[in-house]
């Protein structure tokens, strides 16, 4: 499989302080890539500057071949990357159809009749087509988080990445989640998918990296990472995974 | 449906008593709506940028004031007033056009007090360019078309377009992308919301409207000069109005500007006190109606509604202010949203 | 332009910097801490002016004497107001609108108590002023006010730093949220903080009444000046606070010598400059 | 248009309570409205004079001086019955209407739009501030109505305005040369170094020429000659300069603000001129207040004082009476802006008593033949001007005292002007 984005030797300080050294990946197209790490390993920075709403203070990203690094967001955005936040950030004052439809417009760049249409998929993709005209802020949490996936798929995205989808769900919410995950992979969507929880990254990815203190220090086979003695250090006090 | 085609028909009757009040009216009467469909405009001008986009703008008579010199300097020349208007709410457009990329760049209160500081290095410029009148202004030539009536007509037409137009974005693309930005301008850009241009873009067609306000107004005052075109009060004034009325609806402006132009008027009589009765009861109504009066109108309105679920969607802001007497936090923080946006500040 | 004439102008930059310090660093807190436009900065600065002016005149009270007594009663009415009116406000839409409000009310009780006219505060002092080397001259008022100025200004420090309560506020100003898991109340610590930033105005007013002489309308010239040391020191610094203050003072001094009628407009000038270069001003928040 | 209707956010109690303030104000406003309207044509039960004045802005405190006088001046015609009117055969009384206006312009068009509208006002009293004039000639052109100005306003459009008077009493052309012309009378031919800093405002290029024409006219020579802004916070530089030019007659022209903080700069620099004249900035009685025993030998440019000699015969009125009623009723210190202020209501009562009817446009072609003795002086319109005496006044004692007035003019010159002044301390 072709390599749809690599990261090459990403830097990021903060006021002196590396959230992130000389990260170094690809990701294969069609894969579900598992990033792991405790917290603070700079996870959450990793996906911004892929994003390009941080911008790397060394190294960069190139997104088929090219290379995207210092590109506005929205731009980054139609050329099909796609994030979903760790807190759920819908558009609190606009109703679910409306926070879909945005990004249908603009995200994905559709005519309005196309993406009316397209937004009411979506929304019954992750199954909230029940509550199409509520106001995104009197959702409940895993409501929104739901509505959050929904905006980050809105944009049409062939690479998506989930920023820790599962965390505080419970498991009936998690087998939910899950579900959507699956089907997306399976509609061809590439997928880098952060998370703390490790049971259903490793049951579900192709490929998993760890990362550490801003270092990538594993990259490989779920299963082979599972038993990898760094792997565990790192976790170690952390999770009992 | 009903309630739409309903307020379209109240809309028509409303236009045509104010087209027919100049023919049985005269003076006073036409004076004070001449003054409200001004605050009117203007308070709508300043919700379009703050309610569908988020620009708290504490420099909004900027616009006004800079369109007003145009205005009388095109006027002067001797084209006609209306064109003049027109000159001169396009040069403000033009102008806050040319701002934006500057102050983009601030958010929340920081873009609050950038717009402030510009509205003022403005009004200390005019009352030192020479070619401006300094602080004496500049004086509109005794145009031919010059009446109350025809100020009167020209007021509200200004009032329709400074409704209708945000009522049209709204509608529009650009509006939903606005709602966006206003909601959370981080995340609309993620999802290719191209939010610089949609901030400038609203920014400009509220500019533009004050603009014509500040055409209008010059119209029928005959004068400019920098300590009204430029005033910090007529900014806030027109910010009163919003968030009495109610912010994010288009009844709300109306509303808190006849509210705001009535209290005026009625409090005239009593000089000396006027102004403490009208912070007192402002401060009052943000209180005990943290919604705005548009809630007053709602609450009203409520038994002729019937539910309705498969309709559009509702309106889409609840108004903005609450008060969390009894907030489910006990430990919350009470201005939340101004320190997210703070904290998001883009350098 | 002689050395002894620059110097003078230098001392009396920065002793003027002082007392704008102290003007903004009441304002500065609010922000830092509350992310909250104080509107209502310049007129309690006047309404203290006031105060002071009418315990002077009835009974004679050294002014700046009388401003450390007014300190508890302005702290307790900062306290109250926070709590009971701008605290309840959610938006800064409706706290900026109960500001203004406020502001129109105040402004129309000080007409209504004390009319229009001008007032001033003469003491035996307000007059002196002593020679230093060279032939420069020094306003013994100016500098009680600068030397107070500091006091109050590192005082406030002291207590950012070094107290339960100023760590309590720093918390808050970096994250409520957090710091209400560490069991600090950020209402609380809010109330407090205002209180505090109205005590440091009774002060700054006591300091004003003895220097200028005041009517209603100053309010908005005290607002604009602390607005424009706040921001070019930084939202949030004591430090940035007293470096704003003193490069205001600084630039209003010397843009004299260009040409008096451009002194009131420097400040704006630089402070149009900073907001869009480095919006941040020269020093951060309190958090950086 | 849809309305939400998930508001919650209030009771019903709160929401009548405000519905009823809300409807009560506009029912209130309304209902004035109606009881105000039309006027009855025959033999009114009051004249009605109109004013916009400034009570909550920035020119609050002089137009509040000005309002008194008003008012004042209104009760003692109205204690005399009223103006005579030939029309009607029979006195009527006046009855003086203002609304506030913080000089904001918006605010003052609309206010004299609403006096002439809804109050449907014989004549109007104007606004101080050049700006005011502007804006107020318009609508005194509009509706021809005859319009006082307090506002003085050397400019073509105001001076030659037909229904406009603009600031009759006084002209600043005719009185910047009082110094000199004090100075001069003491007889010495040194001291001719002249300083002059004037705040920027609209008029001050023409302030500029009137003083600087004045100095050289009796004999002066500008040394020094700078404009500032208002609120300027340090004036270091001009000091200097004028002490580096050893400036022998200052004239600072700035409000009281300006004028204390310039003041006490110059006793910190050691600046100490022979005499300073600072206008505006030392009328009031809160310049000795904030200035103590520094504040005094500065004198002033003042064009009435209670002690000046003359009345109004006829409604029984005099300087003395006005000063004393004033510091009674306020609690402050007299202004010298009462006595032009209450001028301005005998000289319409007086206009309204020639013309003989209540008619706009025939009161105001009687202005033009008022003549006769007022609270300033005895006045007599010469080219649409007022001209009243010229004086010198200084603080001395804490209190402000004619100094200097010229020969022909019967006020009494109570106190020999201090000069040069005493060195600081």
């Amino acid at each position: 499989m072709s390599v749809l984005l690599s990261i090459e030797k990403v830097s990021k300080s903060f006021g002196g302080i590396w959230a992130l050294r000389d990260v170094t990946f690809d990701v294969h197209e069609g894969d579900i890539v598992g990033l792991v790490g405790p917290n603070g390993a700079g996870k959450t920075t990793l996906l911004k500057i892929c994003m390009n709403l941080l911008r790397p203070s060394h190294g960069f990203i190139k997104y088929k071949g090219l290379k995207i690094t210092g590109l506005s967001p929205h731009k980054t955005c139609k050329l099909g990357i796609s994030m979903t936040n760790q807190i759920p950030r819908p558009f609190k004052r606009m109703n679910c159809f409306e926070n879909v439809l945005v990004g249908c417009l603009f995200g994905a760049g559709l005519k309005r009749n196309e993406a009316e249409r397209e937004a009411e998929t979506i929304l019954e993709k992750v199954f909230l087509s029940q509550k199409k005209y509520t106001i995104a802020g009197e959702l409940t949490v895993f409501e929104q988080k739901l509505l959050d996936l929904a905006i980050a798929l809105s944009t049409a995205p062939k690479f998506l990445m989930l920023d820790e989808p599962l965390a505080g769900s419970t498991e009936k919410e998690v087998a939910q989640l899950v579900s959507i995950i699956k089907k997306l992979r399976d509609e061809g969507t590439t997928i880098l998918w952060v998370e703390h929880v490790l049971s259903e990254v490793i049951e579900n990815c192709d490929q998993m990296i760890v990362l550490n203190e801003g270092k990538k220090i594993l990259e490989g086979k779920p299963q082979e990472i599972v038993n990898d003695t760094r792997f565990i250090e790192a976790y170690v006090g952390e999770e009992n995974a | 449906m009903r309630l739409k085609s309903k307020s379209i028909m109240f809309s028509i009757v409303f236009m045509f008593f104010i087209i027919v009040i100049p023919w049985i009216l005269q003076g006073y009467p036409l004076l004070f709506l001449l003054q409200l469909a001004i605050n009117i405009a203007f308070a709508q001008s300043w919700n379009l940028g703050f309610s569908y986009a988020g620009l708290l703008s504490l420099g909004h008579a900027l616009f006004a004031g800079i369109s007003g010199y145009v205005t009388v300097v095109i006027c002067n020349m001797g084209i006609p007033i209306y064109i003049s208007i027109l000159i001169g709410a396009f040069t403000s457009m033009l102008f806050a056009v040319v701002v934006s990329p500057l102050l983009m760049r601030l958010r929340a209160i920081y873009f609050a007090i950038g717009t402030l500081i510009l509205c003022n290095a403005f009004q200390y410029w005019f009352m030192h360019w020479t070619e401006a009148g300094r602080a004496l202004g500049l004086r509109l030539r005794m145009y031919p078309e010059y009446s109350l009536s025809n100020c009167y007509y020209l007021a509200w037409i200004v009032a329709f377009i400074a409704t209708v137009l945000p009522w049209i974005i709204v509608k529009s693309k650009l509006g939903l992308a606005a709602l966006s930005v206003r909601d959370d301008v981080d995340r609309s850009e993620a999802i290719g919301v191209p939010t610089l241009l949609v901030k400038t873009i609203i920014f400009a067609i509220s500019a533009f409207i004050a603009g014509l306000v500040g055409g209008v107004r010059v119209a029928y005052l005959l004068i400019i000069e920098p300590t009204l075109a430029f005033s910090f009060e007529q900014s806030l004034w027109a910010t009163l109005a919003v968030v009495l009325g109610g912010t994010g609806t288009l009844i709300g402006p109306i509303l808190g500007a006849a509210v705001i132009t009535s209290l005026q008027y009625a409090l005239m009589n009593i000089p000396e006190l006027s102004m403490l009765i009208t912070g007192v009861m402002l401060i009052l109504i943000i209180l005990f109606l943290p919604r705005g009066l548009i809630s007053i109108v709602k609450k009203i309105l409520q038994p002729l509604r019937k539910p309705n679920t498969h309709a559009r969607p509702p309106q889409r802001d609840q108004g903005t202010i609450k008060v969390l007497s009894n907030h489910k936090f006990p430990f919350s923080d009470c201005s939340e949203s101004a320190v997210k946006d703070v904290c998001s500040f883009e350098h | 332009m002689s050395p002894s004439f620059l110097l003078q102008l230098l001392i009396n930059g920065i002793l003027l910097g002082g007392l704008y310090a102290l003007l903004g660093s009441g304002l500065s807190l609010c922000f830092g801490v509350m992310k909250f436009f104080n509107i209502l900065h310049g007129s309690f600065t006047l309404l203290s002016c006031y105060f002071i002016y009418s315990i002077f005149t009835s009974t004679g009270l050294d002014p700046i004497i009388a401003s450390v007594i007014l300190i508890p009663a302005y702290f307790f009415v900062g306290f109250c107001l926070r709590r009971y009116l701008i605290g309840r406000l959610a938006t800064l839409d409706a706290v900026l609108i109960v500001g203004f409000s406020l502001t129109t009310v105040l402004r129309n009780i000080v007409l209504l108590i004390w009319g229009a006219r001008p007032r001033g505060v003469y003491t035996s002092y307000s007059m002196l002023a002593f020679d230093v080397l060279g032939g420069v001259r020094i306003s013994f008022i100016y500098l009680l006010c600068f030397i107070i100025s500091l006091v109050g200004l590192f005082s406030l420090h002291l207590v950012l730093k070094k107290t339960f309560l100023g760590i309590a506020i720093r918390a808050v100003a970096q994250d409520p949220e957090m710091s209400s898991a560490f069991g600090v109340n950020p209402s609380l610590i809010k109330d407090l903080t205002f209180g505090i930033s109205l005590s440091f105005i009774a002060l700054t007013g006591g300091l004003m009444s003895t220097i200028y002489s005041f009517d209603p309308t100053l309010e908005i010239v005290f607002l604009t000046k602390a607005i424009c040391v706040v921001v070019l020191g930084g939202l949030g610094s004591v430090l940035g606070t007293i470096v704003g203050g003193v490069v205001l003072g600084l630039a209003e001094c010397f843009a004299g010598i260009a040409g008096a009628q451009y002194q009131a407009f420097v400040g704006t000038v630089i402070f149009l400059i900073i907001v869009l270069i480095k919006p941040k001003g020269f020093f951060g928040l309190y958090v950086e | 248009m849809r309305f939400n209707l998930s508001g919650k956010a209030f009771t019903k109690v709160q929401a009548v309570v405000v519905a009823i303030i809300i409807i009560s104000a506009l029912i209130g406003g309304v209902a004035y409205y109606v009881s105000r309207s039309g006027p009855s044509k025959l033999a009114p039960d009051y004249i009605l004079i109109g004013a916009t004045v400034d009570l909550t802005g920035p020119n609050a405190f002089v137009e509040s001086i000005f309002l008194y006088a008003w008012k004042w001046a209104v009760e003692k015609v109205n204690e005399h019955g009223g103006v005579y009117v030939k029309e009607y055969g029979k006195k009527i009384p006046l009855k003086l209407i203002y609304y506030d206006d913080a000089s904001d312009v918006s605010k003052v068009v609309s206010n004299m739009e609403t006096l002439v509208l809804k109050d449907n006002v014989l004549c109007l009293l104007g606004k101080t501030g050049p700006l005011a004039a502007t804006a107020t000639v318009p609508i005194a052109e509009k509706y021809r109505i005859p319009t006082f100005g307090l506002a003085y306003y050397p400019d073509e459009t105001v001076m030659n305005s037909k229904y406009y008077w603009s600031r009759p009493f006084e002209s600043y052309e005719q009185h910047s040369s009082v110094i000199f012309r004090a100075i001069n009378d003491l007889g010495l031919t040194t001291n001719r170094k002249v300083a002059i800093l004037i705040m920027e405002d609209p008029l001050t290029a023409k302030f500029f020429n009137y003083y600087k024409n004045a100095a050289e006219q009796y004999g002066f020579d500008v040394v020094y000659i700078e404009p500032f802004t208002i609120l300027t916070s340090d004036y270091t530089v001009m000091i200097t300069s004028m002490k580096e030019r050893s400036a022998d007659i200052l004239v600072f022209l700035g409000i009281a603000p300006d004028a204390t903080t310039f003041w006490r700069q110059c006793k910190v620099l050691n600046y100490r001129p022979k005499i300073a004249l600072i206008v505006l900035g030392a009328r009031t009685y809160g310049w000795i207040e904030s200035m103590g025993k520094d504040g005094e030998y500065v004198c002033t440019l003042d064009f009435w004082h209670p002690t000046y000699p003359y009345k109004v015969i006829k409604y029984g009125a005099t300087c003395q009476e006005l000063a004393e009623d004033y510091e009674k009723d306020t609690g402050e210190k007299w202004d010298s802006s009462l006595g032009e202020s209450a001028d301005c209501i005998f000289i319409f009562a007086d206009a309204i008593e020639k013309a003989g009817c209540l008619d706009r446009e025939k009161v105001n072609e009687a202005m033009m033949h008022i003549e006769g003795e007022y609270l300033c002086g005895y006045l007599k319109f010469i080219d649409r001007h007022l001209p009243i005496p010229d004086v010198l006044m200084q603080w001395q004692g804490g209190e402000k005292r004619v100094v200097w007035a010229p020969p022909d003019v019967p006020v009494p010159v109570d106190a020999s002007i201090v000069f040069p002044l005493p060195p600081w301390d």
